[in-house]
C-alpha cells in the first residue's frame, strides 16, 4: 500500500517539477513549487510508514510550515516588490 | 475481522487519495492557463492531502499503534487544512492583482486586459463597512481609467 | 602555567565580541576589545613560553578524548602564530583607535570592533586547535568578520572589494569542507594527530588525493598565493587603514600556518612532497609571483595597492621556502611569515597615518611629505628597509635564511631571482621615498598647508611595531630558533609529540 | 525501494539545479531553488539524515528564500545575458568536478557497514555505543553537536552571529525618529501606479518582473489564517528546542521556526506592526544574551573546575551535568538564531517601509 503511494507521489512530482520548470508565468512556477512542497510533505509522512519507522512526522510539519511561509513571501514580493511593506495591513484596528 | 476492515478502509482511503494527487499533478500539466491550473491543483493539493492523511492516521492508530505519530499527522492535517487553501488564494488573488488574464478552452483572454483583471481582483462588497472603501475604490477605478486612456 | 589558558586564550575575546554589540558605546567596545586582546595576548605569551620549556600542549575541550573530542595541539609553530596574530592585533588596535574615529560612523563602532574581535577570535582559533573540522568552523569565523571588516571602509568600491572577497573566499572555504568531508570519508576521523596516521593506510587513496588537491587550492585562496591573488589588492586598499594593517599581519600568514599544518603534520612530508610533487608545482608559482608582482608593484601609484602587491610578492618568498621542503628553506619560510607581518603591518600603518591626515594615499601628491609628517616618513622609510632586506631589519635575516637554503640545495639561479624581485622592492619603496624626501611641492594647496603630524596614539604603536622588528633584525637568532624549532617539529610530524607524551 | 526512491529524488535534484542554471530571471531561479531544498530535504530524510533534513528543509527552503527575495528587492531581477563565454571558467568547473568524481571512486559505497567513517572505533562506534551512557540524549546527533563537539556549535553559533553583525552594518537598521510617520500608509502616495504590461497582446501574460506595486490590498482570507497559525509555529518552535533531545532538532531548527513565525506576521502585517513586536534592540540584545549563555556555560564549566565546554562538572551526577550543559547550549543557540534570523529579515525587508 504504502509502495503504491510512494510511486503515485513520486510520479506526482515528477509532473509538478516539469510544471515548475517549464513555467510559463512565475505565477505557475509558485504553483507547482507549492504543490511540490504538499507533496513533499506526503511523501515523507508515506515514507515514513513505508519504512516503520513513523518518527519522521516533525520534519514533514516543518515543510508543511516552511512551504506556506515561502508561498506568501513570494507573493508578496509580486505584489509588493518589497517584503516589509505595510501593504497587506489594515488601515484600522 | 475488525483488521479486514482497518485494511479495507486504508487501502480504499489511500487509493482514493493517489487518485486525487496524480489528477492532481496531470491537470497542472495538461490544463491551459493559470486558473484552472489552480483549480486543479489546489483542490487536489487539500484533498488529497486529507485522504492520505487520514489512511496514515488509521495505520498509526490500528497498525503500528504508535498514537504519537497519528496526533503528529493530525496535526499536519489540520495545518495544511488550514494553509494550502489560504496559500492558492493568495496566489489567485495576487495572480489577478498583477493582471494574469484568465484564458477560456480556446485560449482566448476573458477579461480585456491586464487593468481588468486587477480591478477584479479589487472588486468585492466594498461598504460592509462603513462605505469608505465603495468611495476609494471608486477614485482607484477612476484613476486607472485615466491612465489606461493616457497609455493607449 | 594555569591548565586553562589555552581555552581562556579563545574564549576571553569571544566572549568580548557580544558584549561590545550588547553595550553599543563606541569607547567602551573599544575599551571591551582592547581588555580581551590584552589578555589574549599576554596568554598566548605564557603559552609560548610553556611550549618552548616544556614541550606541546594538548588541551580536551569538553572533556572528551581526542578522536571522539575536539583537542587543542600547540606546539612551536602554534604558538609563535598565536602571539604574532594576537601581538600585532593588539598594537593595530590601540592604533585603530583615531582611525575608526575618522573612517567609521560613530553608530557602528561597536560593530567594528565586534567584528575585529571575532577576526581575532577566528584567526587565533584556527591556529590553535588540533582538529580539522574545527579548523573550518574558524575560518568561517574569522572570513565572516574580515569581510565585515573591509566593507567598513569609506570608499564605496570597499563594497565591490568585500564582494568579490566574499566569492573567492567561500569558495576557498566550501574547497576546503570538501576536502575535509573526502578525508573523512577516507579515514573516518577528523583529528589531525588520527589523520596523520590513518592517511597511509587508508584503503582510499584517491579521496585522500582530491582531499589533498581541494584543501590545498581552497587554503592558497585563503592565503592568496600567487595565482589564487585576486582578491587581495582590492581588499588592502579599499579596506579601512586599520583593518588593512591589521589583516596584512595576520589574516593570510594564519592560512599560511594552516597549509603548514596540512602539508607536513596531516598528509605527511613523503606524501606532500615525495608522490604529489609539490616543488614543481609551488616552487614555479612562487618564483612567477614574487617577480610579477614585484613589478607590478613598481607601477602602482596608490601607496596601499602598491603595498598590496608587494605583499603577494613576500607571500611567494614564504611559498618558496615551503617549496625547498628542507629544515632550512621551512626555517626561512617560518622566519620570514613572522618578520613579514612585522614589516607589512608596521608600513600600513604608515600609510594609514598619511591617508589620516592627506585622506589618501597617492604617491605623487607626497611632495614635501617630510617637512609635513617627518615621523610617519621615517617609519615608512625604516620599515621599506625591512621590506627591500637591508641588512640590520628582520627582512634581511629570513632573505639570508632564503638565500642560504636555496643554495644548500645549488639552486642558485633561485637565490639570483631573490636579489632581482628584492632590487624590485627597493625600486618601488625608493620612488616613495624620493617624493617624501626631496620632490620640491609645486605648490601649496591650501588643504595640505595646515597639515601636521599624526596623533600619537597613532605613531606610538607603529613604532613599536617597528622597534620589535629591528630588534628581531639585530637579534635574529631569536626567531630563527624559534622558527628552527617549529620548522624540525613540522617535518618530524606528530610522531615525535606522541613519544614524548 | 529506499534506494529508488532516494535515487528518484537526486535525479529531480540533478534536473532543478540544471533548471535553475539555465533560468535568465533571477525570481524564477529564488523559486526553483525552493523546490530544490526540498528535493534535497526529502533525499536527507531517505537517507536517515533527519537532523540534516530539519535544518536544510527549515533554512534552505525558509529562510533562504525570504533572504533571496530580499536581496532581489535591492536589485534587477534578471541576469545579465553574457555574450562571450567563459571556456577558462568552464574548463575549471570541470576539472573541479571530475577531481570530485574520481575521488569518489574508490570511496565505500552509500551505506556501507565496513566504510572507514562507520569502523573508526574512536568516533563512530564510541557515538553509537557509548554516547547514551556518556551523554545521555537518546539522539546521538544532540550529543555529538552539543557535548562531544560542542566547540565546534559554539563556533558555528559565532558564524551565525557574525552574519548577522555583517548585514547589520552593511545594510544597516535607521531608526525610526520619534514623530515621523511611514509614508507607505498615507494612502494616496505611490500605491496608484498601475502599470499595465503592454507587451502582453494576448492579455494574458504579464510576468511579475514588469508588475508594479498596484493599490494596497486586503488579503483579509491570510490574516486570518496567519493569526490562526502563529501560535501553533510558535509553539512548534518551542517543541523541537526542547524536544531535541529525544527527537530531530535542536536550537538551530528551532531558532529558525519561531523566527519563522515572526517573520510570516511581518510579511502579513507588515514591517512596522512587526517591529513594535519585537523591537530591533530587543533583537540586538537576544543575539547578545544567546551567544553569552553559550559562553557563559563554557566559563561556568572552567570555573567549576572542568575543561571548557566540559558539562560533568556541571552537576553532581555526569549524566544530569550533560543534561543541563546541552539544555543550556541549545537554549543559547536558539535564542541567537532567533534573534539573528528576525534581524535579518528586517534589515532585508526594510528597503521601502523605513
Amino acid at each position: 500500500m504504502f509502495v503504491a503511494a510512494t510511486i503515485a507521489l513520486l510520479i506526482t512530482m515528477a509532473l509538478t517539477l516539469w510544471r515548475a520548470l517549464v513555467g510559463p508565468t512565475q505565477f505557475d512556477r509558485l504553483l507547482a513549487v507549492n504543490s511540490f512542497g504538499t507533496k513533499t510533505v506526503l511523501l515523507i509522512a508515506v515514507y515514513g510508514f513505508l519504512t516503520g519507522r513513523p518518527d519522521f512526522l516533525d520534519i514533514a510539519l516543518v515543510y508543511a510550515l516552511i512551504n506556506f511561509l515561502g508561498t506568501i513571501a513570494v507573493l508578496k514580493f509580486f505584489e509588493q516588490d518589497d517584503l516589509g511593506s505595510g501593504q497587506y495591513q489594515e488601515d484600522d484596528y | 475481522m475488525i483488521d479486514l476492515l482497518i485494511l479495507l478502509v486504508s487501502w480504499a482511503l489511500m487509493i482514493v487519495g493517489c487518485v486525487f494527487v496524480v489528477s492532481g499533478a496531470v491537470a497542472l500539466v495538461r490544463m491551459p492557463d493559470l486558473y484552472t491550473r489552480l483549480h486543479g491543483a489546489s483542490l487536489t493539493d487539500t484533498g488529497g492531502t486529507l485522504v492520505i492523511g487520514l489512511a496514515l492516521i488509521i495505520q498509526a492508530l490500528f497498525v503500528f499503534d504508535n498514537s504519537m505519530a497519528a496526533v503528529k499527522m493530525g496535526l499536519i492535517l489540520l495545518f495544511t487544512l488550514f494553509t494550502s487553501p489560504t496559500a492558492s488564494h493568495a496566489l489567485a488573488k495576487t495572480a489577478l492583482l498583477c493582471g494574469q488574464v484568465p484564458l477560456d478552452a480556446k485560449g482566448n483572454p476573458l477579461l480585456d486586459g491586464p487593468e481588468q483583471a486587477s480591478l477584479l481582483a479589487r472588486s468585492r462588497p466594498a461598504d460592509y463597512r462603513h462605505g469608505q472603501d465603495k468611495e476609494r475604490i471608486a477614485q482607484q477605478i477612476q484613476a486607472l481609467d485615466n491612465r489606461g486612456g493616457d497609455e493607449s | 602555567m594555569n591548565v586553562q589558558i589555552p581555552a581562556l586564550l579563545i574564549l576571553v575575546p569571544f566572549t568580548a565580541a557580544p558584549l561590545c554589540v550588547l553595550f553599543r558605546h563606541a569607547v567602551a567596545s573599544w575599551v571591551i576589545a582592547f581588555c580581551a586582546n590584552f589578555f589574549s595576548f599576554f596568554a598566548a605569551c605564557v603559552v609560548l613560553s610553556h611550549v618552548r620549556s616544556e614541550g606541546v600542549i594538548r588541551y580536551k575541550v569538553g572533556g572528551w578524548m581526542a578522536p571522539a573530542g575536539i583537542e587543542y595541539y600547540i606546539d612551536t609553530l602554534n604558538a609563535a602564530v598565536l602571539v604574532l596574530v594576537s601581538g600585532i592585533s593588539l598594537i593595530v588596535l590601540v592604533y585603530s583607535y583615531h582611525t575608526t574615529k575618522k573612517e567609521v560612523s560613530l553608530s557602528k563602532h561597536h560593530l567594528f570592533y565586534a567584528a575585529w574581535l571575532m577576526c581575532l577570535t577566528g584567526l587565533m582559533g584556527i591556529a590553535i586547535t588540533g582538529d580539522a573540522f574545527n579548523v573550518f568552523v574558524f575560518l568561517e569565523v574569522s572570513s565572516l568578520a574580515t569581510y565585515m571588516l573591509i566593507s567598513f571602509g569609506k570608499d564605496r568600491r570597499a563594497l565591490t572589494a568585500t564582494f568579490r572577497y566574499l566569492i573567492m573566499g567561500s569558495v576557498g572555504a566550501s574547497f576546503i569542507l570538501i576536502g575535509i568531508g573526502f578525508l573523512y570519508a577516507a579515514t573516518g576521523t577528523l583529528n589531525m594527530i588520527d589523520l596523520a596516521e590513518r592517511i597511509p593506510d587508508s584503503e582510499s587513496q584517491r579521496a585522500v588525493l582530491v582531499a589533498f588537491s581541494f584543501i590545498c587550492i581552497g587554503v592558497m585562496i585563503k592565503a592568496a598565493i600567487f595565482p589564487l591573488h585576486a582578491w587581495l589588492p582590492n581588499a588592502y586598499t579599499y579596506a579601512p587603514t586599520a583593518v588593512t594593517a591589521f589583516l596584512s599581519g595576520t589574516a593570510t600568514k594564519v592560512s599560511l600556518y594552516v597549509l603548514l599544518r596540512f602539508f607536513f603534520s596531516i598528509f605527511g612530508f613523503e606524501f606532500s612532497f615525495g608522490q604529489m610533487l609539490l616543488t614543481g608545482v609551488l616552487l614555479p608559482a612562487a618564483i612567477v609571483g614574487f617577480l610579477l608582482m614585484s613589478l607590478v608593484a613598481v607601477f602602482q601609484t596608490d601607496l596601499r595597492r602598491m603595498l598590496a602587491y608587494s605583499s603577494v610578492a613576500q607571500l611567494g618568498y614564504i611559498v618558496a621556502g615551503i617549496a625547498l621542503a628542507s629544515q632550512a628553506g621551512l626555517t626561512a619560510g617560518i622566519v620570514h611569515i613572522v618578520n613579514h607581518a612585522l614589516v607589512k603591518s608596521a608600513l600600513f600603518m604608515s600609510v594609514g597615518c598619511i591617508i589620516y591626515q592627506i585622506g589618501h594615499a597617492h604617491r605623487p601628491s607626497f611632495d614635501n611629505l617630510f617637512k609635513r609628517m617627518p615621523f610617519t616618513c621615517i617609519a615608512f622609510i625604516i620599515s621599506g628597509f625591512g621590506l627591500i632586506g637591508v641588512p640590520l631589519t628582520v627582512g634581511f635575516i629570513s632573505k639570508f635564511a632564503l638565500i642560504e637554503a636555496s643554495l644548500e640545495q645549488n639552486y642558485w639561479w633561485l637565490a639570483v631571482l631573490i636579489l632581482v624581485s628584492s632590487l624590485m622592492a627597493l625600486v618601488y619603496v625608493a620612488r616613495v621615498a624620493e617624493v617624501m624626501l626631496f620632490r620640491k611641492s609645486r605648490q601649496e594647496t591650501p588643504e595640505s598647508s595646515g597639515m601636521s603630524e599624526a596623533p600619537m596614539s597613532m605613531l606610538v604603536p607603529m613604532y613599536l611595531l617597528i622597534a620589535i622588528g629591528l630588534y628581531f633584525g639585530i637579534n635574529g637568532s631569536a626567531t630563527l630558533s624559534l622558527a628552527g624549532e617549529a620548522a624540525s617539529q613540522l617535518l618530524s610530524g606528530f610522531t615525535m609529540e606522541l613519544s614524548q607524551q | 525501494m529506499e534506494a529508488t526512491v532516494a535515487n528518484v529524488l537526486l535525479t529531480f535534484l540533478a534536473v532543478t539545479a540544471v533548471g535553475i542554471i539555465m533560468l535568465r530571471d533571477l525570481l524564477a531561479a529564488v523559486i526553483l531553488l525552493g523546490a530544490y531544498s526540498l528535493i534535497a530535504a526529502g533525499a536527507f530524510v531517505v537517507m536517515d539524515a533527519v537532523d540534516v533534513a530539519f535544518t536544510e528543509a527549515a533554512v534552505g527552503s525558509g529562510i533562504s528564500t525570504i533572504l533571496f527575495l530580499g536581496a532581489l528587492s535591492f536589485t534587477r531581477h534578471d541576469q545579465k545575458p553574457r555574450p562571450n563565454h567563459s571556456w577558462m571558467a568552464l574548463f575549471l568547473a570541470v576539472a573541479a568536478g571530475g577531481l570530485l568524481i574520481y575521488g569518489t571512486l574508490d570511496m565505500p559505497y552509500y551505506g556501507s557497514a565496513t566504510s572507514a567513517a562507520q569502523t573508526n572505533p574512536g568516533l563512530a562506534v564510541r557515538f553509537l555505543e557509548e554516547s547514551g551512557s556518556e551523554v545521555g540524549p537518546p539522539n546521538i546527533v544532540t550529543s555529538v553537536l552539543a557535548s562531544y563537539r560542542g566547540y565546534d556549535t559554539l563556533g558555528e553559533t559565532m558564524v551565525v552571529f557574525a552574519a548577522g553583525i555583517a548585514v547589520l552594518s552593511i545594510l544597516g537598521l535607521k531608526r525610526r525618529r520619534p514623530g515621523e510617520n511611514a509614508p507607505l500608509d498615507a494612502p494616496g502616495d505611490k500605491t496608484t501606479t498601475l502599470v499595465v504590461n503592454s507587451s502582453a497582446d494576448d492579455g494574458s501574460i504579464a510576468s511579475p518582473n514588469e508588475m508594479k506595486r498596484y493599490p494596497r490590498q486586503r488579503h483579509r482570507v491570510l490574516q486570518v489564517v496567519t493569526k490562526l497559525v502563529i501560535p501553533f509555529v510558535l509553539m512548534f518552535g518551542l517543541y523541537v528546542q526542547f524536544h531535541g533531545d529525544y527527537g530531530p532538532g535542536g536550537g538551530f531548527q528551532a531558532g529558525v521556526i519561531f523566527a519563522s513565525g515572526f517573520i510570516l506576521y511581518g510579511l502579513i502585517f507588515g514591517l512596522q506592526k512587526t517591529r513594535a513586536i519585537m523591537p530591533p534592540s530587543a533583537l540586538r540584545i537576544l543575539m547578545c544574551l544567546g551567544l553569552l549563555l553559550y559562553c557563559g556555560t563554557g566559563l561556568l564549566t572552567m570555573v567549576l573546575g572542568g575543561n571548557l565546554l566540559d558539562y560533568n562538572v556541571l552537576a553532581h551526577d555526569a549524566l544530569h551535568g550533560q543534561h543541563w550543559g546541552i539544555f543550556t547550549v541549545e537554549l543559547g543557540v536558539g535564542i541567537t538564531v532567533t534573534g539573528v534570523m528576525i534581524s535579518l529579515f528586517y534589515n532585508f525587508a526594510s528597503k521601502r517601509s523605513l
